[in-house]
């Protein structure tokens, strides 16, 4: 099943798809250094990680199937 | 969460004036309320670089709205007497002078609502992970920041 | 005040949902507008030494309220970066579950519309030679007390 | 001319007309001590004066033509 991993708003300007799948890691950290070493221009970004829906501050445990969101600071309304 | 009721919030498109209108004639059989608040955001023809924005296109991530709006409501509704609480958010393209946001709250005694309908707009440009991308007359387009 | 446009506030019987989207539709032409922010009254069904409020009937102080809302009006677009203001309350027979009183404020933010909408209600209610007597089922009445 | 005296809301429950036609007289103190002599029960009520659209607070002269309102608290809204 491996990571599910989802872009939003001005990250799929560097990603182009707002969806991929990535083949399982161990935790969040492996996982952005895998996606920034893919999108380099990620790392001039804002953004914030949200793992199943939640927002996480820090490192998380992966397993599979698990589904892991860049988003960039939101601007609805 | 999983036991709550999940609440749609999003509307392809522009959200029109009569469905507004509709949603208030809805309560006068709520005869329990005595006050409605209701907050609308529209379109601004902003400039942009010397271009003016003609449109919002919105994108969400839906999922994690509705779940986060399920934790919301269930605050809201702990913190003011509140009736009853709608929200819409448009997705998709949203033209200028066009509402892209619809709050609506209501309750027996105005406070509850006003308050409810003010704070709830902050938190949905704050904790919703929604975003707006404005579209210029020369099709350029700047991802939208929130103040 | 005297050469101020006196702006008429008072509508004969309920205000219909009806024109509560017909105003906001006029509002899609000015397109610097980015926030509405409205307040509806609507007549609760209270219970008055047991019996149920049917309707509230409303008179007023006409010439007093036109002259104080032509100050207040100059006070709020002076307080408040306001785009424009509208307000309506009913005169004469409003039934429970109608609408009574409509705030509309729009600005170019959020905050303005809002905070004005709000501030208004509240001028409104302690301000405005306004006065309510709820009838009752059995038609005994109660003049209506603002708190 | 006189002086135009209109009653509002539960004021008119006392002196049931909305509006009268009183003798001129110099101030709004002799004004009120004559409409209570008229309307006894007033006397019980909690109420303001408006001078020709304007609340006021203490005693005023008066001329001809002017209008008083006797107005027990708003209830608008």
């Amino acid at each position: 099943m491996g990571i599910k991993v989802l872009f939003f708003g001005s990250v799929t300007d560097i990603t182009q798809v707002g969806e991929l799948s990535w083949d399982y890691c161990a935790d969040t950290n492996i996982l952005m250094k895998g996606l920034l070493g893919r999108f380099p221009a990620l790392a001039n970004k804002k953004y914030f990680l949200a793992l199943n829906q939640q927002i996480i501050h820090e490192n998380c445990q992966l397993k599979q199937g698990d589904t892991v969101a860049i988003m960039p600071p939101y601007s609805g309304g | 969460m999983s036991s709550k009721k999940q609440h749609r919030i999003f509307f392809q498109g522009p959200i029109p004036a009569q469905k507004i209108a509709d949603d208030i004639q809805k309560h006068a059989a709520k005869t329990n309320i005595g006050a409605h608040s209701i907050f609308l955001g529209q379109v601004r023809a902003d400039e942009l670089n010397g271009e003016k924005v003609v449109a919002i296109e919105y994108t969400a991530y839906e999922l994690m709205v509705e779940e986060k709006m399920a934790v919301i409501r269930e605050q809201f509704f702990e913190k003011y007497a509140l009736t009853c609480m709608h929200i819409y958010h448009s997705l998709g393209r949203v033209a200028v002078g066009e509402i892209c946001l619809f709050v609506f709250t209501s309750s027996a005694h105005r406070r509850d609502a006003i308050d409810a309908c003010s704070e709830m707009v902050e938190t949905i440009k704050k904790e919703l992970p929604i975003w707006g991308k404005e579209i210029c007359t020369n099709q350029s387009t700047v991802w939208k920041q929130n103040n």
